[in-house]
């Protein structure tokens, strides 16, 4: 026996979660684009997407965020930080990949200084992630230890039916039970078999790969060059990627008042490290690329004992070039030893 | 909350060389004071600004034993430092910090030290030399040299003259060739060459060393020539920074965050780091 | 449209034909709305269309842009680069729904005082009928509140 | 002898020759129907180029990207017939010397692959007035039609709503092989004119701005709107751009290369309708 959600019950629970103060968001397809946005029912939702384009990121580090208000005057600085609304939130329909990338920038955001505008976000929301049944090519959660059903990140997980019409229910974590407790009502105690879980094939050896990015002999390689020269240097993948956070901080406005605020930024961004001396430690687009790939799988392992990929390949599939982690990775691993 | 900033009056303004000028800033909260006297360490760095303009990060050039004000010292550059020079005495600017690691001045106690700073770079040395100036019974020989482009391009040309009247201080001023002026006596040649012909000995000697990345390249090659451990010869690395506070992911060197494992290293920890990174 | 709404309207002008055209409005005591900020430059051709969107942002209700008539300009051919640059750019601006009236063009000699002051007061009523320019001035509204996220 | 394997051979030939320092063209993709750019320096790497229908890509992006052609030698390059628009504009912008390119051309029709012929840029001088009177996509005109029947407050309407999604990667810029300015106007901070937020106003500015500057130069080669990661309709913005250079002035972009760039000449008999 186990707790099921049926999909008829759904409309209820956004109901109910409303009524106890919640705003749920769930998978969207909105103006041409799939993203997470605020639903009142149920057939808003687009339940049956692999991915959504956008990540659940953008809704706890949003690409432009208003840090502080000033206004100016000769003698006299009025400055108002502005923080976060701490507005209760589910996001319902996660996938395991975008939750994970939750939990992956946890430590970033919180290490010796905590990062308020993420954390105020974070403690005021629950992940109802569901198991993914479906993949495509470009998944790749199983090569970075993760699976397409992976409760990391996750508040709730919801494995659907095998039949369609509902989903196990299984509370992760204390908010989760939390959660389930305020539909219990709506959950229905049988034995029902959960649909099989969406091969996804590994698609490089991370651990092969972590060994030689580690080797400092690689650090120049040819290969870095070899492997990027067909990126352009657009943004697009760190923008889409679930655990990528590096941004700006940019003041906005006139003579006598604006806002300074947190915008997103790249590190596939010549701009990004350049020194106002025009010196750029990472001039070329192959050092950048190198930066992107040694961040996810060598520093971040190094700070924090994580990977800052969550396998979701967005990289590869939004690429207007077909770059991404995943080939090179693959050739990393690949690479004669 | 995290990225905000302390007001600041502005007290004085220096300038220093061409395109080059030292602000000296009080704290006009008292809170915000307490704060940096109790986390400041000789070596941290701040994220200087103007709102509207945006932060700038340069070292606090006053060193720890003197924590009533903070002084900071630029050369007028980018959108912010150009700014920051039009201020005057009176005006309000902002500050972030302190941040990043320090000098370990204990560990120095008893030693003799060397300080090389090529340029702009004096002040980050200059912050080390007042805290240990400050407390001078508990070093040993203290020299300084410093070098700049030309005479004009030297900064704290008044302390100069001060250290070079002390006479617990060894100050070896150097200019480079065609930088010089008529009235120049002091050296003319460039830093590592200068430092050679001085020759401090090296037992027992910490060397401290700040300057463009191509004066530091060479000045390595000299202290170990005259027989200085990288583990002993003090650095400080810059790099653009926006948060300060490890999140913004653009200043690290391989796999050192230098707003926060730095911006102080041994020249030990610098030969581990990528070269292709710096 | 109530009464008291006074427009904004934000003339960009060169010093040479228009902007002596409007000093000869006023040396000759014609009278013209007053609602409008004159920023001189020294060309049509230095009129940089970043400069419309932004006195849009900063809530213009209307912009001008006025140089010498073809032919006459001091730089020789400004005007007419400033021309096709204005052709292209104004159907860029109705294309993305920025209504073309509030955008206006005009060659203003500096013989026109006349013909400046007309202009303006034109300008003026027509965009008191239109009402303020709404749409810019609510997204910058929209970007000084905190996201909704 | 099928168009690829020509090429291939070709593509050889002149790298083991010398006469081309590097041959970009496409190789085989990360799925079946992806293709991905190619750089074959060696006539052993020209073995691996890839030349069906699924090639879309403009590949001059790459001729003005990193000084690649400072060095004056020649490349050879995979264009379809928007390829050799946008060469033609860069040649006449002066930003690419015609002797530096060799090309091979294809068109997709129907799936069909076929070859265009001649190897220089000057060969393909009737191609160009062919474009010019082909129609556009009957989607892009069909859906720039129904936007231009909407009426401007619809029309704001629906931009911002297409602007709403623009996070500023600006993937629309460097996928394009006009977008090849050393600095671009956002990436300019004394003064800052373009806000770098991307705020739905701040995304008005930019993409206003990005189509203002590719007015009259824009190939519709679709680079743009196939990068942007949000899905932005560029296409149609692009188009009503270039219609109106036409219709205006009679220009159609990437035509010849030695056509006068439209924003930097004029005649003196250009149309003003609307200027009081």
């Amino acid at each position: 026996m186990t707790r099921i959600l049926p999909k008829n019950k759904l409309d209820d629970c956004i109901a109910a979660w409303q009524k106890a103060g919640f705003s749920v968001l769930a998978p969207v397809q909105r103006h041409g684009m799939s993203s997470f946005g605020e639903v009142q029912k149920a057939s808003e939702m687009a339940l049956d997407l692999i991915l959504t384009e956008r990540t659940i990121k953008d809704h706890f580090f949003p690409q432009t965020e208003p840090l502080i208000k000033y206004k100016i005057s000769k003698h006299d600085i009025d400055s108002e930080t502005m923080t976060p609304p701490e507005r209760k939130r589910i996001f319902f329909g996660v996938r395991p990949c975008d939750a994970s990338g939750l939990e992956i920038d946890d430590p970033l955001f919180g290490w010796d200084y905590k990062d308020d505008y993420w954390f105020r976000r974070r403690e005021n929301s629950v992940i109802v992630s569901i198991a993914c049944s479906e993949a495509d090519d470009f998944c790749m959660c199983t090569s970075v230890k993760l699976s397409p059903d992976s409760t990391r990140g996750a508040d709730v997980m919801l494995r659907p039916l095998s039949g369609g019409n509902g989903w196990q229910v299984e509370a992760i974590s204390e908010r989760g039970t939390a959660l389930c407790d305020t539909v219990s009502s709506l959950l229905q105690e049988e034995t029902a078999q959960a649909a099989p879980l969406p091969r996804v094939d590994g698609k490089f050896d991370v651990e092969k790969v972590m060994e030689w990015l580690a080797d400092k002999e690689n650090f120049e390689s040819r290969f870095w060059k070899d492997i990027s020269m067909r990126c352009i240097g657009c943004g697009s993948c760190t923008f889409l990627c679930p655990t990528c956070h590096c941004f700006d901080i940019q003041d906005e406005g006139d003579t006598y008042q604006g806002i300074r605020r947190k915008n997103w930024d790249s590190c596939s961004f010549a701009l990004f490290t350049m020194h106002t001396s025009g010196h750029n430690p990472r001039n070329a687009q192959s050092t950048r690329w190198r930066q992107r790939i040694m961040h996810k799988f060598n520093y971040y392992q190094g700070k924090f004992g994580v990977n800052s990929c969550s396998g979701c390949g967005r990289c590869t599939r939004q690429c207007p070039v077909d770059m991404g982690i995943t080939e090179t990775l693959q050739a990393i691993t690949n690479l004669p030893r | 909350m995290i990225y905000t900033p302390f007001p600041m009056r502005v007290v004085s303004k220096r300038e220093e060389a061409p395109g080059v000028r030292t602000l000296k800033l009080e704290f006009v909260r008292q809170e915000d004071h307490e704060f940096f006297k109790a986390n400041y360490r000789t070596g941290m760095f701040g994220l200087y600004g103007l709102f509207g303009e945006g932060e700038s990060t340069f070292c606090v050039a006053s060193p720890e034993t003197r924590k009533d004000a903070i002084e900071c010292t630029f050369r007028q550059s980018g959108r912010v430092t150009s700014m920051l020079s039009g201020v005057d005495a009176g005006d309000l600017v902002t500050f972030r910090g302190p941040y990043g690691n320090c000098f370990p001045i204990e560990q120095f106690y008893g030693k003799n030290l060397l300080f090389i700073a090529g340029g702009i770079a004096l002040p980050p040395t200059r912050s080390v030399i007042w805290s240990c100036l400050d407390r001078r019974e508990k070093f040993g020989r203290v020299t300084i040299v410093y070098g700049a482009r030309t005479v004009a391009d030297l900064v704290y040309k008044h302390e100069l003259d001060d250290w070079k009247k002390r006479d617990d201080v060894n100050l070896v001023l150097t200019v480079d060739p065609g930088g010089e002026t008529p009235d120049w006596t002091d050296h003319v040649g460039f830093v590592p060459t200068v430092l050679e012909q001085a020759a401090p000995s090296p037992d027992n000697t910490i060397a401290v060393l700040c300057g463009p990345p191509i004066m530091i390249k060479f000045t390595l090659i000299s202290l170990q020539k005259l027989g200085f451990d990288q583990e002993n010869v003090y650095t400080t690395l810059e790099n653009r920074m926006k948060c300060g506070v490890g999140k913004c992911g653009r200043c690290n060197v391989g796999s050192v965050y230098i707003c926060k494992e730095g911006p102080v290293f041994t020249a030990a920890e610098v030969s581990r780091m990528p070269e292709g990174d710096l | 449209m109530s009464e008291s709404f006074e427009p904004k309207i934000v003339a960009f002008v060169c010093t040479y034909c228009t902007y002596a055209g409007a000093d000869l409005a006023g040396t000759s005591r014609l009278k013209y709305a007053p609602n409008v900020r004159i920023v001189r430059l020294p060309c049509t051709g230095r009129i940089s269309p970043m400069f419309i969107l932004k006195a849009l942002q900063k809530g213009a209700d209307s912009v001008l842009v006025s140089g010498c008539h073809p032919g006459d300009c001091h730089f020789a051919a400004g005007n007419y680069h400033a021309r096709r640059r204005w052709t292209v750019f104004r159907a860029l601006l109705a294309f993305t729904g920025i209504p073309e009236e509030r955008i206006r063009f005009s060659w203003v000699s500096a013989a026109e005082g006349a013909k400046f002051a007309d202009l303006i007061n034109e300008i003026t009523e027509e965009t008191k009928k239109l009402g303020p320019f709404t749409q810019y001035q609510e997204l910058q509204k929209a970007i000084e509140t905190q996201s909704s996220y | 002898m099928g168009i690829q394997e020509q090429y291939r051979s070709e593509a050889a030939e002149l790298l083991s020759s010398g006469e081309v320092k590097l041959v970009i063209g496409f190789g085989a993709g990360s799925t079946a129907d992806r293709r991905r750019p190619l750089f074959a320096r060696t006539p052993e790497e020209s073995e691996k180029l890839v030349l069906d229908q699924n090639c879309i890509a403009n590949l001059t992006t790459y001729l003005v990207a990193g000084g690649l052609l400072t060095d004056g030698k020649k490349v050879a390059v995979f264009l379809k017939p928007d390829g050799i628009r946008s060469l033609n504009i860069l040649i006449a912008e002066s930003q690419v010397k015609a002797e530096q390119v060799v090309i091979f051309g294809f068109a997709i029709e129907n799936n069909e692959v076929t070859p265009l012929e001649g190897r220089s840029i000057s060969d393909f001088a009737k191609l160009g007035e062919k474009l010019r009177t082909a129609t556009p996509p009957p989607s892009v005109q069909e859906e720039a039609e129904r936007l231009e029947a909407m009426g401007s407050s619809g029309r704001f309407e629906y931009w911002k709503e297409q602007f709403s999604k623009c996070i500023k990667c600006y993937a629309c810029r460097q996928a394009c092989p006009m977008c090849y300015c050393r600095r671009c106007i956002v990436d300019v901070n004394q003064p800052q004119w373009v806000s770098t937020s991307s705020h739905t106003l701040g995304n008005f500015e930019w993409n206003l701005v990005r189509a203002f500057h590719l007015a009259g130069r824009c190939a519709a080669c679709g680079a743009c709107d196939r990068a942007c990661p949000v899905n932005i309709p560029l296409r149609l913005i692009n188009y009503r751009m270039g219609k109106e250079v036409k219709e205006a002035f009679d220009y159609f972009a990437g035509e010849s290369s030695d056509q006068n760039p439209v924003l930097a000449s004029f005649r003196q008999d250009d149309p003003e309708t609307f200027i009081l």
